[in-house]
């Protein structure tokens, strides 16, 4: 367990290095950042002075190294639009993520697991053929849509919701659900195919022939089986949901990470820009490392070998 | 003795098209990717407008059914003044190219570093999980996002950038197939035969794994044409004159307050083609399961 | 909304600094006039200069402006305004090493002499026609010190740098900051202790609250169910809908950004590059309809702009050469051009990508093909350095300066946003910068401005409009210099 | 009251599939009395295990059975409720599946699913139900039983398993016990210990057990009466030895036929075999199920589904032969064998 | 030796495994084989599952590489073979029909596919070769045009023996061929076996778990315990003096279907240990009933020539072991 504790964390490790190198060549190769800081109507003086300020015009690999120096004694950089620590910036924004990707997970599962269990306890059955059409209607519903419709229906046209911001635990719900919905098809079809596997394995069969009551045989020994590979879809997508929000968030002006480095972008705020990709990377990394130990726990064969 | 004789023998694919057949969701699903590409294609043909033409004088006219709308312009004009089922019409034929084009590119990376690393396993396979891994770790929206938005955009790295994104799901899936496949004993008497490798992957692996495939594929198609939409929302995606649908609803996305229609038209075609799609995908994984499992 | 005496205005810009010597944005400076002085004050109406902190002023030669400073004034943290304060900010931000953002504002200034507390002597470094202009809103006077608390963050090799952008401005303004969450939020409160007479007038409205939304569905959305009080740049397919409805009110007014095409006539692209010729650029202004752009797609507020300079600033030249739409007479002049059947161009713009496409449509219909090329500002910015762009579709703001050197002059003086190179242009523009007769720097202005137009060197397309949509209960004046004097606002 | 334990009159299980029904199990009859091993022996897909399944009410979804009567201890609990059928599994009737690989449940340690079966039947403490797995693991030959309390099925071996499986069976001391297929899945030095642990614990405690295989070597050694299935149907029944060393049927003959046996079929010998495949159990009978592989077949046996025919008490068959196979010509075999092959 | 077509000498073959949580570790599925088949010899190899037959056969396959040791075919080593000389002599046949048959490919494409890997001739002449072998291995001429999905277990099995031949080998390496039929097609496979072998003058190497079907046809005995060959010899002799206390028992497991046969007793104590970890000394000797101290400690060297051993303790010559020949009767 230990042993695997390790090599995980190191394969983490190098994950991030390797994301770090492309992150930092994804900002720096393409354009140029010093017109972008010094901002429309700025006179080639202007841009020239930001770009010695900055240091963009020293070698490539120098300007890595010195991100990376950085880095490791815990200094993401400034931000030099926000003018704040890029550390601070985050923080001030990964909570509000991190709430929404949480509560759309939330919804997704709250969604998506019931309605998988139920179609497969009752295959071609009205609420088989119910899920199966929410799934295929829910991939074809493009979230930016979905996400304009329900505020047009419940921000605008009802009024039961507040449209953006980050006030209060209800403005969240819209972008929850909106974000939300569109993990709901995946993990809802393999709720669903995994427990109708399990509900034709053979220990399940063997807990009927005990007589174990329905539900006990249904979620003790069904659904924590089907369960697994559930948790490490889920945790992909919440790191998808980290990553993915951008358009949720610029749609309900929830100042989360995707809003963040959706106007890093426009900005060209490279730091804040790098720091974003390293810190998906890390969270993607370390979600599933969470997933393989919540696994592990619900499956001793991985446990105790 | 034996009785089958009068039984004209069935490939296994040729079962799974005839199970399809039987299949609502294969009609349906079929039915309306016909009717889009056939409009693609023939987009010329079925309307007189050009999807480029504005005209500053004709500007937001309402579809037919609305009382202020006319027969001339079906689905009413844009903000430019522009013939809206026309735009619709070409913007089929962008939205399928882009969704084709980048399956080429995704599933040729996908499938060769999937066949690979199954196939081969040891170090090939912990390299090419690595890779996948990065990428799973970059978020596609956010490196699209910066690369378009960096090196400026063209339809062609457009399709190049969601093409070099969209592997992941391809090298898994096959990865993970091509580990079952190749555990087979059939793989075992092909290699004791004498077959080449090439043979074995071609011959052997491929034929067997193209459920699978074509159930991902359906999946990633539909993934390139929503995140051209996304990008296109964004303001990053296919440059005009072309026209795609991500596009149109970007542009009306003013409009929804006042005149949803001009979300709704091009939003329903995008999500009509895209439930097609999945329709069809759907109907090949369920007559691709052992015994068809509903 | 009126309950609760908070006024909400929202733009899609996230504010980078409330701070206007280091940022440039209009979010700032619309703050930065409610909650700051400077030392002259220009009527957003009338364009007439009044005394704000300064109670007069005047020229003692053509380089040195002396300026009696009103007294009794606070700053909002209780200290007094005097003269030092004044020599304090101009002297920090008129630094070479001061990283202020828009140089040209403070640039002129080689430093203000305290003479007496309620005297200052600013001395320029040549004649400076424009300095009242740039001494109102854009250079607010902060007390002395102020800079001093500036966060010291690392700068390029190891050094480190000041981030002066980083200090909350402290002011002597009708409205106070009390609460700035960078990127996100700015609340101002009333200062009920603002000087008895200010041109500005006693603000009315307890808090100002600016947030940033993004998406302008969002603010409409919000707009219309009273999230927020006051919105700007609604499209103006839009203006009509909204307004219809009874909670809001919908004005349009001109603005200071002027929308041009920037042909390569420097041949800077290449020398065989079809701008160069004279009658390529003229086929190409007549060829796009910019009465029909302007009036139908731009909207109310918007107008043909006549020359490469908006009317409203000092030196606008407006009676030069026009080129009438006349699609047959581009034809022609582009067969004669030898171009019979057209030819393909790049064609690069990175704002409002509906007037660009229009723009496109109208070239592609006389032959004309454009290869359009939708970028970044950031990307495109360098393109246009490294003369890789032949054809731009551009736009510029001239920083809130009303005075043609911050227009004309910035592109016709061989910067490298300069695509004409003409050196008689150039030659005339630089004269006027520094001469300080306005009848002889019209006259000059005049000169450049004609034969940029009979060149065809630049296209000018049109002047912004802008819509702004508010709620009903406001009582606010829409002004034409794309300003929000949100300080002479009050509820009905 | 020493009636049998189980009776089973007239299964049958319909299953529809695309159209047509399949009819796996038709017309079997079953008795298991007290202290008895009855052993149903058949071939792969002749519905021994579909039979087992129904009277555990076990049957997939989609199965329809239905039955003159299923009596146990007399009770007909072919029409019982779910509820009583819940009562009745795993405390009246225990069932131990072929493969132990899969049977149990690996999520859960090995005492924790023993102690959830027992305290679903009885009211019992934890800590009484947990010396009641350990005392049972020991009866059933698992050394150190304490230990393997709390170890997790994927830390046993196959034969543990299968043993932990048993013990599970015998937790409430249930008055049938079905096993099918129990050595299957193990290797052969393994299959005979788990024999004599069945043999043995039957003996012991009297419980009726049905021994579902495919291998005639295992029944040898362990069932007192035999019940040979085949297409759905039960065509032979008899004891033990009456069986094997005297095959009414001709399915039971060809199937003894085809054995090697070491020492007794020389090396090399052509084995005898059953040609032809058993054909699908769909639809209405119309002739013996046996007919198109059967070397003495008739006229007659085209005629219509054949009925069982009581021979003595407790043997029957089904086959509209003279019961005596002395006066059968085993040449007719090797001939119809020989067809087969040329075809 | 010349007359030998099959040598191994001092096998092994590793494999690396890690669990998901554990460290990586080394598991020795053969540990040090010796083995000689004669031309046209059949040899039968029986041993518990696991005990590393397939492996075994995989590697006179040349599917795996042996990780160490000497693998002669005909005199020369293997890894001198090309892949397609060496397909054409040693071709196999698997356990489970279901699945070493691709099902997407007919019966006949099926069967010409050495032709069709080695070029042989043109299709029309494969096809008809196809059919040929078909016929030999009893397939009725229509089902060439199935699939494999269409056919019972028995009739893949002659499928993949088809297969097997149609190239001519040599030598044929049959895993466990019956072990997934039913008795009564079972019978059916072995007389094929037995007769193709005397017909085309194979070597074959018969794997299997069941001593029964070895005795059957094998004219040789080999068996194994835990990767290794602890007991080999004439088929005859050693069912007959069983020399080894492991074999001894695997002829006690089988059961006969006769009447009156008592269940055995195999005197067998543990089980099967597992790969990894391998007993000491003789491996076999936690199981064994005549095991003393020095089979924990000293792994019993390769005795006996023609019949040869490996057991601290053989069985004594004699009678002790007629076991075999007359089951156990009540
Ligand atoms: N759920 C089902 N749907 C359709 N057919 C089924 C189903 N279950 C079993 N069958 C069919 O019923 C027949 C009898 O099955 P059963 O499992 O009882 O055979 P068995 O005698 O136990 O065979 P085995 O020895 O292989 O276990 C088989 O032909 C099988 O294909
Ligand atoms: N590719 C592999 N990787 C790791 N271990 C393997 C591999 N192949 C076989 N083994 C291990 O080697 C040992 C011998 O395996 P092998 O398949 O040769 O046994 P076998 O005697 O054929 O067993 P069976 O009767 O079950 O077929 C087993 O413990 C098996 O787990
Ligand atoms: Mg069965
Ligand atoms: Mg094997």
């Amino acid at each position: 367990m230990a042993a695997f504790i390790t090599k995980r964390l190191a394969l983490t490790v190098l994950v991030i290095i390797v994301t770090s190198i492309v992150a930092f060549m994804l900002v720096h190769l393409s354009g140029d950042p010093a017109a972008a800081m010094a901002g429309e109507g700025a006179t080639d003086a202007d841009i020239a002075a930001v770009r010695e300020t900055y240091g963009f015009n020293r070698p490539l690999y120098a300007q890595y190294l010195d991100w990376v120096a950085k880095l490791l004694q815990g200094d993401f950089g400034r931000s030099y639009y926000l003018r704040m620590d890029v550390g601070d910036v985050l923080a001030e924004h990964m909570p509000i993520t991190a709430t929404l990707g949480a509560l759309a997970l939330g919804f997704a599962l709250l969604l998506s697991v019931p309605l998988g269990v139920f179609a497969a306890l009752w295959p071609n059955t009205m609420i088989d053929r119910f899920s199966l059409w929410l799934a295929v209607a829910g991939q074809a519903l493009p979230s930016f849509l979905f996400a304009l419709g329900l505020m047009y229906l419940f921000g605008v046209y009802l009024r039961w919701l507040p449209i953006s911001g980050t006030g209060s635990w209800q403005n969240y719900i819209m972008p929850a659900i909106a974000l939300g919905y569109y993990a709901t098809p995946a993990i809802m079809r393999l709720t669903r195919s995994g427990m109708m596997d399990v509900l034709q394995s053979d220990h399940v069969r063997t807990a009927r022939a005990y007589g174990l009551s329905p539900w006990r045989v249904i979620i003790k020994h069904s659904l924590r089986h089907a369960i697994i590979p559930v948790v490490s879809l889920a945790a992909v997508q919440l790191g998808f949901m980290l990553g993915g929000s951008i358009v949720i968030e610029t749609i309900f002006s929830l100042k989360g990470i995707g809003y963040l480095a959706w106007e890093s972008i426009q900005r060209a705020d490279i730091e804040i820009i790098q720091a974003i990709l390293l810190v998906i990377a890390t969270a993607y990394a370390l979600l599933t490392l969470v997933a393989d130990l919540l696994n592990a726990a619900l499956d001793p064969r991985i446990r105790v070998s | 003795m034996a009785n089958s004789t009068n039984i004209a023998p069935l490939s296994p694919g040729q079962l799974a098209f005839r199970r399809a057949l039987r299949h609502g969701g294969f009609w349906t699903g079929g039915l309306i990717i016909l009717v889009i590409v056939l409009a693609a294609i023939f987009a010329p043909l079925l309307t007189p407008y050009d999807p480029a033409l504005q005209d500053l004088t004709q500007r937001y006219i309402p579809p037919v059914w609305s009382e202020k709308g006319t027969w001339d312009h079906i689905l009413g004009t844009d903000n430019l003044g522009r013939d809206y089922f026309a735009r619709v019409l070409y913007g089929t034929r962008i939205s399928l190219g882009i969704g084709l084009l980048t399956l080429l590119i995704s599933g040729t990376i996908g499938v060769s570093l999937g066949i690979a690393a199954g196939y081969w396993g040891g170090w090939p396979d912990l390299v090419i999980n690595f890779l996948i891994t990065i990428r799973l770790t970059l978020p596609v929206v956010l490196v699209a996002l910066v690369v378009v938005a960096l090196i400026g955009n063209s339809l062609t790295l457009l399709v190049l950038v969601i093409g070099l994104l969209l592997w992941d799901r391809f090298a898994i899936v096959v990865r993970s197939a091509t580990q079952q496949v190749a555990s087979r004993e059939y793989i075992t008497s092909a290699r004791a035969i004498g077959s080449s490798t090439p043979r074995i992957l071609f011959r052997e692996i491929l034929p067997n794994i193209t459920g699978p495939l074509i159930v991902v594929a359906s999946i990633e198609i539909a993934h390139a044409i929503l995140l051209e939409a996304a990008l296109s929302f964004l303001g990053l995606g296919v440059q005009p004159p072309q026209v795609s649908w991500g596009l149109m609803v970007a542009e009306a996305k003013s409009q929804l307050m006042f005149r949803p229609w001009m979300i709704a038209i091009p939003g329903a075609a995008l999500v009509l083609l895209i439930f097609a799609i999945n329709l069809v995908g759907d109907t090949v994984r369920d007559v691709t399961t052992p015994e068809g499992k509903a | 909304g009126k309950d609760t005496d908070t006024f909400t205005w929202t733009t899609s810009t996230e504010m980078d600094t409330p701070d206007i010597y280091y940022g440039n944005q209009r979010e700032a400076l619309i703050t930065s006039y409610a909650m700051c002085d400077s030392l002259v004050h220009r009527d957003p109406v009338t364009n007439e200069y009044q005394p704000l902190l300064a109670t007069s002023w005047k020229w003692t030669d053509d380089k040195t402006l002396e300026l009696e400073l009103r007294e009794g004034v606070k700053f909002h943290d209780g200290t007094d305004f005097d003269a030092e304060d004044v020599a304090y900010t101009l002297n920090h931000v008129a630094a070479p090493d001061s990283d202020m953002k828009i140089r040209v504002i403070v640039d002129w200034i080689d430093n203000v002499e305290v003479v007496s507390p309620t005297k200052v002597v600013i001395h320029a470094k040549g004649p400076t026609p424009a300095a009242l202009e740039y001494l109102t809103g854009t250079s607010p006077i902060f007390p002395s010190g102020h800079y001093e608390s500036a966060p010291e963050v690392p700068g390029a090799n190891n050094s480190t740098r000041r981030d002066w952008g980083a200090v909350v401005p402290v002011c002597t303004g009708p409205y106070k900051v009390t609460d700035y969450q960078p990127g996100q939020s700015l609340t101002l409160e009333r200062n009920d202790n603002y000087w008895e007479g200010s041109p500005k007038g006693k603000p009315s409205i307890g808090k100002i609250v600016y947030r940033t939304i993004k998406d302008p569905e969002t603010q409409i959305a919000e707009l219309m169910t009273g999230g927020v009080d006051w919105i700007w740049g609604v499209p103006p397919e839009n203006a009509e809908m909204l307004g219809s409805m009874d909670n809001l009110t919908v004005v349009s007014a001109p603005t200071m950004r002027m929308s041009f095409l920037s042909l390569d006539a420097a041949g800077r692209t290449g020398a065989g590059n079809p701008m160069t010729d004279v009658r390529v650029r003229k086929a190409v202004a007549h060829a796009i309809d910019r009465e029909a752009i302007s009036k139908s797609l731009v909207g109310e507020g918007s107008a043909v702009q006549k020359s490469m300079c908006v009317p409203v600033q000092f030196g606008c030249e407006t009676d030069v050469t026009q080129y009438e739409y006349d699609p047959a007479k581009a034809k022609a002049l582009l067969a004669e051009a030898g171009y019979p059947d057209g030819f393909e161009i790049d064609f690069f713009a990175y704002r409002d990508r509906a007037y660009s496409e229009a723009v496109l449509n109208y070239l592609r219909e006389v032959g004309i093909k454009a290869n359009f090329q939708f970028l970044q500002w950031r990307a495109l910015r360098p393109l246009i350095a490294e003369d890789k762009t032949p054809m731009a579709h551009l736009t510029f703001g001239s920083n809130g300066i009303l005075d043609v050197s911050a227009s004309t002059s910035y592109y016709f003086k061989g910067s490298s946003d300069d695509y004409a190179r003409d050196d008689e242009v150039r030659a005339w523009l630089d004269e006027g910068d520094s001469t300080t007769d306005p009848d002889a720097r019209k006259g000059l202005y005049s000169k450049a401005l004609k034969k940029i137009a009979d060149e065809a060197y630049y296209l000018p397309l049109f002047v912004y409009g802008r819509t702004y949509a508010f709620n009903k209960d406001l009582d606010y004046p829409v002004t034409p210099d794309e300003m929000a004097h949100f300080y002479l606002a009050k509820w009905k | 009251m020493d009636g049998p334990i189980l009776e089973v009159a007239g299964l049958r299980v319909d299953i529809p599939v695309d159209g047509s029904t399949l009819r796996p199990v038709r017309r079997v009859d079953l008795t298991v009395g007290r202290g008895e091993t009855v052993a149903i022996v058949g071939e792969s897909g002749c519905g021994k295990s579909l039979t087992a399944l129904s009277i555990m009410g076990l049957l997939p979804r989609s199965a329809r059975p239905s039955s003159d009567h299923v009596r146990l201890k007399g009770e007909d609990i072919s029409k019982a409720s779910p509820r009583r059928w819940r009562k009745l599994r795993g405390d009246r009737i225990a069932m131990i599946f072929q493969d132990p690989m899969t049977a149990l449940d690996p999520c859960y340690r090995i005492g924790d699913q023993m102690v959830e079966i027992l305290r679903q039947h009885r009211s019992i403490s934890r800590s009484d139900a947990q010396a009641r797995a350990v005392e049972l693991l020991g009866k059933v030959g698992v050394p150190t039983p304490e230990e393997r309390l709390s170890q997790f099925p994927h830390q046993l071996s196959g034969g543990l398993r299968q043993r932990v499986m048993i013990a599970m069976a015998l937790l409430c001391e249930p008055e049938l016990v079905i096993a099918d297929e129990p050595t299957t899945a193990l290797d052969v030095t393994i299959q005979a210990q788990i024999l004599r642990l069945l043999r043995d614990i039957q003996r012991e405690t009297g419980i009726g057990l049905v021994l579902i295989t495919h291998d005639l070597g295992v029944v040898a050694g362990v069932a007192d009466r035999i019940v040979v299935m085949y297409g759905g149907e039960v065509v032979e029944t008899g004891t033990c030895d009456e069986v094997l060393g005297a095959p009414l049927h001709p399915y039971t003959e060809g199937l003894l036929r085809s054995i090697p046996v070491p020492g007794e079929t020389r090396q090399g010998e052509r084995l005898g075999f059953i040609p032809g495949v058993v054909p699908r159990q769909s639809g209405e009978q119309t002739s013996c199920g046996f007919l198109k592989r059967c070397p003495y077949a008739m006229a007659e046996c085209a005629g219509g589904p054949v009925a069982i025919r009581d021979i003595a008490h407790g043997r029957g068959v089904r086959c509209l032969l003279p019961p005596d196979p002395g006066a059968r010509d085993p040449g007719l075999w090797t001939r119809f064998e020989t067809e087969e092959v040329a075809s | 030796m010349t007359s030998d077509a099959l040598i191994m000498r001092g096998v092994t073959r590793d494999y690396p495994v890690g669990t998901a949580f554990g460290r990586k570790q080394t598991l020795r599925a053969l540990r040090g084989i010796d083995l000689t088949v004669g031309k046209g010899r059949t040899l039968g190899l029986v041993g518990e599952s696991g005990c590393g037959k397939s492996t075994l056969a995989k590697i006179l396959l040349g599917v795996e590489q042996a990780s160490s040791g000497e693998v002669l075919v005909e005199g020369r080593p293997i890894s001198g073979y090309g892949r397609l000389e060496r397909a054409g002599l040693i071709q196999p046949v698997f356990q489970d029909p279901y699945s070493s048959l691709n099902p997407r490919m007919t019966v006949e494409t099926l069967i010409a596919a050495p032709l069709a890997v080695r070029g042989i001739g043109d299709s029309a002449l494969r096809r008809r070769r196809a059919r040929e072998m078909a016929a030999l291995v009893g397939l009725p001429d229509h089902l060439v045009s199935s699939y494999p999905s269409q056919l019972s277990g028995g009739q893949r099995q002659r499928v993949a023996i088809a297969r097997a031949l149609i190239g001519e080998p040599r030598i044929l390496i049959c895993d466990e061929p019956t072990s997934a039929l039913d008795v009564s097609v079972q019978s059916q496979i072995l007389n094929l076996l037995h007769r193709l072998k005397s017909e085309l003058d194979l070597t074959m190497i018969l794997i299997s778990h069941n001593l029964a079907v070895v005795h059957h046809l094998a004219d040789e005995v080999a068996v194994m315990y835990l990767g290794q060959i602890v007991e080999s010899g004439p088929s005859a002799e050693v069912f007959a003096r069983p020399r080894h206390p492991y074999t001894e028992a695997l002829l006690k497991a089988v059961l006969p279907p006769r009447a009156g046969v008592r269940l055995p007793e195999l005197g067998l104590e543990a089980e099967f240990p597992s790969p990894l970890r391998p007993p000491s000394g003789c491996a076999f000797h936690p199981r064994c009933r005549v095991a003393d101290g020095l089979c924990a400690e000293r792994a019993p060297e390769r005795d006996g020539t023609n019949h040869s051993f490996r057991c601290h303790h053989p069985l004594g010559g004699g009678d002790q072991a007629a076991a075999m020949t007359t089951p156990e009767t009540a």
